[in-house]
């Protein structure tokens, strides 16, 4: 008799789908110099507010992308662990993603990664209080209207019109340049052929000078991604929350 | 105080008084949905039965449609290429306007009337190159002079369509009804 | 249950003992159980009147509203997440541990509304037609509301003021 | 807001409308509908939502990126790397990436204004007509020698042009500086290499290919000559070469962000870096069993108790460099920022040589001469700046025209050039951002931001290739500004004594035309008109193959000692901000960008060392009054680990008092404390100061990005 | 000399009981209607402090924060939740005594609830109302809060039925309406008992709320039913109510949090603060009412007292159990959490807690004397309360600091907050005064009904209270 399992209920494709990545990403710490290009390139392309001395003091910072640095030792055997751009994972199991009560983060099933539909969002921030890596930020106020923030008069001028600018409420992270994937991947459907590797880049490995960031099909075993990810030392990060994640740290250098 | 004014709204001239308010609130609601239904004023009472009547396809003056995001509107030089060798251009009283903005070298500002939000990433390109013609969406424009949109162009509208045709196939609903599809 | 012929008289009383002897009087005289009706500022429960057991509906509604609540319940925890599929977090469309709540609270929410209704239902609330009423109820006396010919009047208000009656009255409909 | 149509037809693009905002959509201000203006005449190239790409050349610091800008329906949208560029291949650094919020900056000068040298931005607007006749009367009245120009490190053909026009009037040639190259310390290491190899030319150190990186002050990935290069560099290093990882060791007092990504740093003495070179080249010498003369009178232990460090740690570090299969040493920045720096650097270029690795892969070269075979233009020493501001004080500068610098905020205040300004008749500003030089201006005439500017940068180092960069506007000028080439141009024209060239773009196309017959070139064309499309297409013309030049073999003494500053409690070591650099401040997005090391944003801090702040009873947020021998300021601390306890650190880039309002009244500016203290190459040895502290008592919450309470490993006391 | 001594042992008894000193009807009915009538100058001038400070603090700050939005609060990364979710924890906690009170002490037939019923369950109700507003508050576009009900729409959504924070909605929905209607049901007759009794509006709102309510047969039993389906019926949805609040939590994976324990131990909290609630409220109103002595005696202060010393047992066992688990756990982040609880620059509020919670009751409750002096519960009513918020925003923005990225650890200070919280404290009290001068606050029938059933007996040579089961 076939066991039954009544919390797999009705579960279909959905597991499978955790488990599988599409797009992925490996970030090699050991390459790393910290120099914050990604997380300005993120800011440009996504249109990411920026939200003064005061908000940013107070965990307010709008990046979808932090560089975050420890320390380990007291002066002189002090040492500052390598640099961790921290960003949103894609997490195959996110558990962002059952806690919002209106499907204002979801995962794709196409793109297999996690999405961010602000215009669904209501901003219960369930989801960035169940994110292990805290990397989902809130617009806490309207850091993007003019009449709140006047600079923004003539700085709207450079908004991502592939991206949608947030009002304040509503929750964002990270979307893996999504607009970016869209627009390649239609580039190539209409040219008859699939999206090639390298062929493009989110904002912040297109723009690292290190070449710390690279990205690409991860279900695919001859990308240069899934090639750099299958070496010994990568790492997941809280892997042990059963998050799945899709950005593998190269951790300790090649050699 | 409460019992009287209750007690004269029953009096015939109190139910007088109650449909009074009731037709203005309805009038009222049924004037503003007007409001947001009807086409807005465009710079020029553009026919478009008689465009399509020439048989000039959507596509000559809204090429973006088959390239990218947006069909797009018209420049004036684009409208001038054909007027400019035409009698009607000097005649109509419908195009000085056009007269004016080549004269003047300003741009016409047509008012964008299919639209959606912003929140709403919606590519001309992979809907025509699904083999959607104009029409499906936008109606039948050759019976139209100033463009109105058939319907209500919203989400449960969209989903619809994009239901019925990835039926059955399941690689295209993953696609079709993902939410990142639309919304990023 | 009364025609037009009739008349009503009230009755009130200050205590059960003397309401229920009435009642047990009437009853004698051959007024039926449905030509009466007790009146009282609490509850006073058929057995200690000897009246017959009131029937009510409350409960059947109660269930009904339970089962519709479970169906709504079904429907929210699995037939509307089929309708529209969305993965999160790698869960199934629809499971059964979050159903467990949806359904539980559903139907608690849909009983207790039916049961609510159940009560405006059954005492035809809310009712703001004239009615036979004494404002003296509330100060805990027990009225008997009968029902008689217009014959047995006289016979009746001197029975009762024997039985201990306050007061015997015809009873006039009035705005409460 | 600007509705003129630019003179090139493919560079009709629209103006800027105002913006739609969406309603109660939630989402709005809709990114895009922020221009509804339609086009009058579609340009060619153009689609409705599609994007148009522009290459053209970053000017947020000299190193001459390339750049891919993406526009969409006339507006600059982002900012890419050109990955066909030599310098950066694609990449792009943080302040690249933000030059749009220059474009776009809320605070630009909208148009001409008669600023009358106003404390604010003046609101005496002028129309370009008047402008012309002013700048044209201004030829006309004033000596050619009395007429002084003043450019900043970009762009190069402005540069070239004011060169001719100097020429042609006769005066003396235009004098151009940068605070980077102030603290790079750039004219030492030419000036090293000058008297150490006999070429005035700018060393390239060729990071790829090196296994053993030793740093002296260098902050290479930061804002070090061409960082996102040098950047490329080390990471093609710790990609390893058959496997192997190449290791980088960083010396210097305070853990920079080169730094805190080396895999050792040495937190030497400020001030001891020549010797522990000089001890180092000893000891490798004898390793090698070799001569090492100008390195005799050094004794290691000597050098290792200058510099703070334990000797074993010196004679280990020397046995690695001598054994290491392609060692390197590199040196820039605080190291040479001493009395004696230009010992310094020729002590670190001589243990190159020593190490037999001039010349070599993964050594030491000489950067590429430019394409054009036109000479690198030096930017100015400090020495020279002093001279200059000598020369404005004099009284003997009538007119003084100041473009892409902002020495007022870059060069000591007790240079004195603002009372020198004020013997100055007249002064016309270029700039761009109503910044602290320009409002001290008596007109201001703003140039085309850089993106929307014509132009060329010569790629100094950063290439192996030789390297013309080029600019071109990928949008058109969403203020009333003028290119001030075409400005001159027309100035001289009006004046009567025109210069041969109609405009701008002629005068670049003569410039580029030398290209054409050149080979080995990444394109060619058989005629002027493709070549500059071309040009433009590829944001550059560069070589294909490596131009770096060889240096002859090393001659000349060295002699290093301890730097020694005057007195006072701590050493002062001003860095770069490496987020913001010289210019970034006005950039919202730079200033909440965190700094690397300390996660600070929006403000001026002071490094102290944990125990230091203990001693002396300071906590993190404490606002101290740092007392230098020029002045004083007064910044917030920020109890950083990793720093000498005998050093403060305090970054360079903030504290302007106009700029915009996202500049304007924050921080304080470090550069205020100096003396023009000099090196021998007449670079400003800034690292050659002690400053005292004192408290204030006030407090001022520094924003940081890192928790106070988490970054510290276990325990959740805040840090120390 | 017997005789006497039976004579002070009944007097006394009576004295003490409710129940065995009744007045007639008409007499008790009249009390409570001069209760509601006699409305001095001090009460308005109550009343418009508190009315100004709930158009302060609740609606114009609220209007406030919806303006410019949730930065006005001090809710950062980390603590995306803030003072909002922990006074709606708190509110909902306040609200489940009602319910116990009436229903569950309903359903055991414990006597001496007869009394405050009535002002227990409005409690629960104007206490919903509160943690409704709190954490509508709370969320960054509540305009759009409609979003998460189950209606069929154009978009074609539901809610997502995996998340707690709609089990939330449901259940709260449920419990505010089962409340609710559980409120309405027996004021019914004593609405028609005010109906009878007043004159002008009072006559026209008392006759509309009374629906024509006589006391026929039949409308009893119906009411009596209704009312029996509803006290059992409430007593799991309450349960459920604070199970999932605290599932909000213990769903999440954070340390601190994820853990299994946290349902109960909700649960008794919320009763904890509830019961705290319900004695504070016994005791205003018994001193600043009419006649409210007489219904309201020590007695009943010293039956709550009892059942508070309970609670505050089960709290400690919970809290405890909770602890202990957490603590022998090892795991890293929540041993950072355990210390930062304690020894973190808010650790005074953890010792606060369980002074509070724990050692003032156990101190004071105890002893039979203390316990019957309504000052000294009112007091240990409001230090229960302060150290149940306290558990709270140990729970909320305390725990929230402490996360798996210690790159983000970051301290919560409340902005905005503080006056909402204010008002929605203000907009309870108001309430409940408005509340106390329209709605009879005794059960009259249900007094009544309590003293026909009790009597004395004597057993032996004793005196003793025996009780007839009237259903």
């Amino acid at each position: 008799m076939k066991p039954i399992d009544l919390s797999l209920f009705g579960a279909k494709g959905a597991i499978v789908e955790a488990a599988e990545g599409k797009w992925g990403m490996a970030i090699d710490q050991d390459l790393c110099t910290g120099c914050q290009a990604c997380v300005v390139a993120c800011a440009m392309e996504n249109n990411v507010p920026f939200v003064g001395e005061i908000d940013a003091g107070y965990g307010r910072s709008m990046h979808w992308i932090r560089i975050e640095r420890f320390w380990e030792g007291e002066y002189p055997e002090i040492r500052m662990t390598p640099y961790r751009p921290m960003l949103c994972q894609q997490c195959g199991n996110a558990p962002c993603e059952p806690v919002c009560p209106a499907y204002a983060t979801v995962h794709s099933q196409s793109e297999r990664i996690n999405l961010q539909v602000y215009n669904r969002c209501v901003g219960t921030r369930y989801c960035a209080n169940n994110c292990p890596y805290q990397v989902r930020s809130f617009n806490w106020r309207d850091y993007t209207d003019e009449r709140v923030n006047d600079a923004i008069a003539t700085l709207k001028n450079q908004y991502n019109p592939d991206v949608t600018v947030r009002r304040r409420g509503v929750m964002e992270k990270c979307t893996f340049c999504i607009q970016r994937i869209h627009r390649a991947q239609d580039r190539a459907k209409a040219e008859g052929r699939e999206v090639q590797d390298g062929e493009f880049a989110p904002a912040c490995a297109q723009a690292c000078p290190a070449d710390a960031i690279v990205f690409g099909r991860i279900d695919d075993l001859r990308s240069r991604v899934s090639r750099l990810i299958r070496q010994k030392h990568g790492v997941h990060y809280l892997e042990e929350l059963g998050t799945q994640p899709r950005v593998t740290y190269l951790v300790g250098g090649a050699s | 105080m409460i019992s009287s004014v209750v007690k004269w709204l029953s009096e015939p001239l109190g139910r007088v008084a109650l449909l009074i308010v009731g037709l203005t609130v309805i009038s009222g609601a049924a004037w503003g949905i007007n409001v947001l239904q009807t086409t807005p004023e465009q710079p020029i009472e553009f026919p478009h039965v008689r465009h399509v009547s020439m048989g000039i396809p959507c596509l000559y003056c809204h090429p973006g449609a088959t390239r990218g995001p947006s069909a797009g509107l018209p420049s004036p030089m684009k409208c001038w290429g054909c007027h400019q060798q035409m009698e009607i251009t000097k005649t109509s009283p419908l195009l000085p306007p056009l007269v004016a903005a080549i004269e003047n070298g300003t741009p016409l500002r047509w008012v964008p009337v299919a639209q959606v939000p912003d929140f709403v990433q919606f590519n001309h390109r992979p809907h025509l190159a699904a083999g959607l013609n104009c029409e499906d969406c936008h109606g039948n424009v050759a019976q139209m002079t100033i463009y109105q949109n058939p319907q209500v162009m919203n989400m449960g509208w969209c989903l619809n369509c994009h239901r019925e045709r990835s039926a059955g196939n399941p690689e295209l609903e993953k696609k079709l009804l993902d939410c990142g599809t639309c919304h990023y | 249950m009364t025609t037009s012929a009739q008349t009503s008289l009230l009755a009130v009383f200050s205590d059960i003992e003397p309401a229920a002897d009435a009642i047990e009087q009437l009853r004698l005289l051959g007024i039926g159980d449905d030509c009466m009706n007790v009146i009282s500022g609490i509850p006073v429960t058929e057995a200690m009147l000897g009246r017959p057991r009131q029937w009510t509906n409350v409960p059947r509604l109660a269930l009904g509203g339970a089962v519709i609540g479970f169906g709504a319940g079904l429907f929210l925890a699995f037939v509307a997440p089929n309708l529209y599929p969305i993965v999160v977090g790698g869960r199934p469309y629809a499971s059964f541990p979050p159903a467990v709540i949806i359904l539980f609270e559903l139907t608690m929410l849909v009983m207790l509304l039916a049961t609510f209704l159940g009560v405006f239902l059954d005492s035809f609330f809310p009712n703001y037609r004239p009615m036979h009423y004494v404002p003296e109820i509330s100060d805990g006396k027990i009225a008997i509301l009968i029902e008689c010919p217009p014959a047995d009047e006289s016979r009746m208000i001197t029975t009762l003021r024997k039985l201990g009656a306050e007061s015997v009255q015809f009873a006039e409909a009035q705005h409460l | 807001m600007s509705n003129t149509i630019s003179r090139r037809d493919f560079l009709k693009l629209a103006g800027l409308g105002a913006a739609t905002s969406a309603v109660l959509t939630g989402c709005g201000p809709a990114a895009k509908y922020v221009t509804r203006q339609p086009y009058f005449d579609m340009p060619e190239y153009t689609y409705h939502g599609e994007s148009t790409y522009y290459a053209t050349t970053c000017r947020e610091c000299a190193a001459g990126c390339g750049l891919i800008v993406r526009t969409f329906q006339g507006r600059a949208i982002k900012v890419e790397g050109n990955p066909a560029h030599p310098v950066n291949r694609g990449k792009t650094c943080a302040r690249g990436q933000a030059t749009l919020q220059g474009l776009y900056n809320p605070d630009r000068i909208p148009g001409p204004i008669r600023q009358g040298r106003a404390g604010a931005l003046s609101r005496q607007v002028m129309t370009w007509d008047e402008a012309l006749d002013i700048l044209a009367k201004l030829f006309q009245n004033t000596p050619a020698d009395q007429m002084a120009f003043l450019l900043g490190p970009a762009p190069d053909h402005l540069y070239d042009l004011v060169v001719e026009l100097a020429a042609h009037l006769g005066g003396p040639a235009p004098i151009r500086f940068g605070a980077l190259s102030l603290f790079e310390g750039r004219t030492t290491l030419i000036q090293a290499a000058q008297e150490l190899f006999g070429q005035a030319a700018l060393p390239f150190f060729d990071l790829a290919s090196a296994d053993l990186v030793f740093s002296f002050g260098a902050n290479f990935l930061e804002t070090w000559i061409s960082p996102v290069s040098y950047t490329r560099g080390l990471s093609t290093m710790r990609k390893g070469r058959d496997g192997r990882r190449g290791i980088l060791v960083q010396f210097e007092a305070r853990m920079s962000q080169t730094a805190s990504v080396a895999d050792e740093w040495i937190p030497i003495r400020l001030g001891s870096e020549g010797l522990v070179i000089a001890a180092l080249a000893r000891l490798v010498a004898e390793v090698q069993g070799r001569p090492a003369d100008s390195f005799q009178e050094v004794t290691p232990d000597e050098a290792a108790t200058a510099a703070d460090i334990p000797p074993e740690m010196l004679y280990h570090l020397a046995d690695r460099l001598a054994t290491a299969a392609r060692p390197l040493v590199l040196v820039g920045g605080s190291a040479l920022a001493h009395r004696n720096g230009l010992q310094v650097a020729k002590a670190a270029l001589a243990l190159n040589a020593l190490l037999g690795n001039v010349g070599r892969e993964g050594g030491v070269f000489l950067s590429p001469p430019a394409p054009d075979g036109a000479p690198h233009s030096r930017l100015a020493s400090v020495q020279e700046m002093a001279a200059f501001v000598q020369r404005l004080a004099s009284g003997t500068v009538k007119t003084l025209f100041i473009h892409g610098v902002n020495p007022l905020f870059e060069l000591p205040a007790s240079l004195g050039l603002a009372e020198a300004l004020k013997n100055v008749e007249t002064i016309v500003s270029f700039a761009t951002f109503p910044d602290e030089t320009a409002l001290q201006a008596d007109y201001i005439f703003p140039d085309h931001h850089g993106l929307e500017s014509f132009g060329y940068q010569r790629v100094m180092a950063g290439a192996k290739e030789a390297a013309l960069s080029g600019l071109q506007p990928v949008v058109s000028p969403f203020h009333d500004t003028r290119a001030t080439v075409d400005l001159l141009l027309a100035a001289l024209a009006q004046a009567g004594r025109p210069l041969p060239y109609s405009d701008e773009f002629a005068f670049i196309q003569s410039k580029i035309r030398p290209l054409m017959t050149l080979a080995g070139g990444s394109f060619t064309a058989p005629e002027e008109h493709t070549f500059m499309a071309l040009f433009q297409q590829h944001g550059g013309w560069w070589t294909l193959n490596d131009m770096r030049q060889q240096p002859s073999s090393p001659r000349g003494r060295i002699a290093v000692a301890m730097a020694a500053p005057e007195d006072g409690e701590f050493y002062l070591l001003p860095f770069v901000s490496p987020v913001l650099g010289e210019a970034g401040a006005n950039k919202p997005w730079l200033q909440e960008t965190p700094d690397p090391t300390t996660t600070v944003m929006w403000n001026t801090w002071v490094e102290i060392n944990p125990k230091t702040a203990k001693k002396l009873g300071i906590k993190n947020d404490e606002v101290v009054r740092l007392i230098g021998p020029a002045g004083a300021i007064e910044v917030p601390v920020y109890v950083y680990p990793a720093i000498r306890p005998d050093t403060l650190a305090v970054p360079f880039g903030q504290g302007h008092t106009a700029y915009g309002r996202f500049a304007a009244g924050r921080g304080a500016n470090p550069i205020n404390l100096l003396l023009p203290i000099l090196n021998e190459a007449g670079d400003l040895a800034f690292a050659d100061v002690k400053v005292r502290l004192e408290k204030t008592g006030r407090k001022y919450s520094l924003s940081r990005l890192e928790s106070r309470i988490g970054v510290y490993g276990e325990g959740l006391e805040e840090a120390h | 000399m017997t005789e006497k001594h039976e004579h002070t042992a009944e007097r006394h008894l009576r004295k003490k009981h409710l129940m065995l000193d009744p007045l007639p009807r008409g007499q008790m009915n009249a009390m409570v209607m001069e209760s509601m009538h006699a409305t001095s100058w001090k009460f308005w001038v109550v009343f418009a402090v508190l009315a100004a400070i709930t158009a302060w603090g609740l609606f114009y700050s609220w209007g406030v924060l919806m303006l410019d939005g949730l930065g006005m609060a001090g809710v950062n990364r980390p603590s995306y939740w803030g003072i909002f979710l922990v006074n709606t924890v708190f509110w909902i906690g306040i609200s489940h005594a009602g319910t116990f009170i009436s229903a569950i002490l309903r359903v055991f037939k414990a006597e001496f609830r007869r009394p405050f019923t009535r002002a227990a369950e409005l409690m629960t109700t104007f206490g919903l109302i509160q943690a409704g507003f709190s954490i509508l508050m709370h969320m960054g576009r509540v305009w759009l809060a409609y979003w998460l009900l189950p209606y069929p729409n154009q978009r074609q959504l539901w809610p997502n039925v995996h998340s707690p924070l709609t089990w939330d909605l449901l259940a709260i929905t449920t419990y505010l309406l089962a409340s609710t209607m559980y409120l309405f049901l027996p004021l019914i007759p004593d609405l028609a008992m005010a109906r009878d009794r007043s004159t002008g509006w009072r006559k026209t709102f008392y006759k509309i709320l009374a629906l024509g309510f006589r006391g026929t047969e039949g409308e009893w039993t119906h009411l009596r039913t209704a009312m029996n389906i509803f006290a059992f019926a409430i007593i799991p949805v309450m349960f459920s109510v604070h199970t999932i609040v605290s599932w909000d939590f213990a769903m999440a994976t954070r340390p601190g949090w994820s853990s299994t324990v946290f349902g109960p131990y909700f649960v008794i909290g919320a009763l904890h603060s509830g019961m705290g609630a319900v004695v504070v409220v016994l005791a205003i109103v018994r001193a600043t009412m009419k006649h409210m002595d007489y219904f309201i005696r020590t007695e009943h202060f010293e039956a709550i007292g009892k059942l508070m010393l309970i609670i505050s047992m089960g709290w400690g066992y919970f809290f405890f159990n909770d602890y202990i688990v957490q603590w022998y756990g090892g795991d890293v982040w929540t041993k950072q959490l355990l210390h930062w609880h304690e020894a973190g620059p808010l650790g005074w509020m953890w010792f606060a807690m369980l002074i509070f919670n724990v050692l003032i009751p156990w101190l004071v409750l105890w002893n039979r004397t203390w316990r019957s002096n309504p000052w000294i519960m009112l007091t240990v009513g409001l230090l229960i309360n302060v150290g149940m918020w306290l558990e709270r925003y140990i729970i909320i923005p305390i725990s929230l600091t402490i996360n798996r990225m210690p790159f983000t650890w970051r301290m919560y200070e409340p902005g905005i907050e503080i006056p909402l919280g204010i008002g929605t404290l203000a907009f309870f009290i108001l309430l409940y005064l408005i509340a106390s001068r329209l709605i009879p606050l005794v059960p009259v029938w249900e007094v009544q009904e309590g003293q026909m059933a009790h009597s004395l007996k004597k057993v032996g040579r004793e005196t003793v209270v025996t009780v007839a089961e009237l259903e």
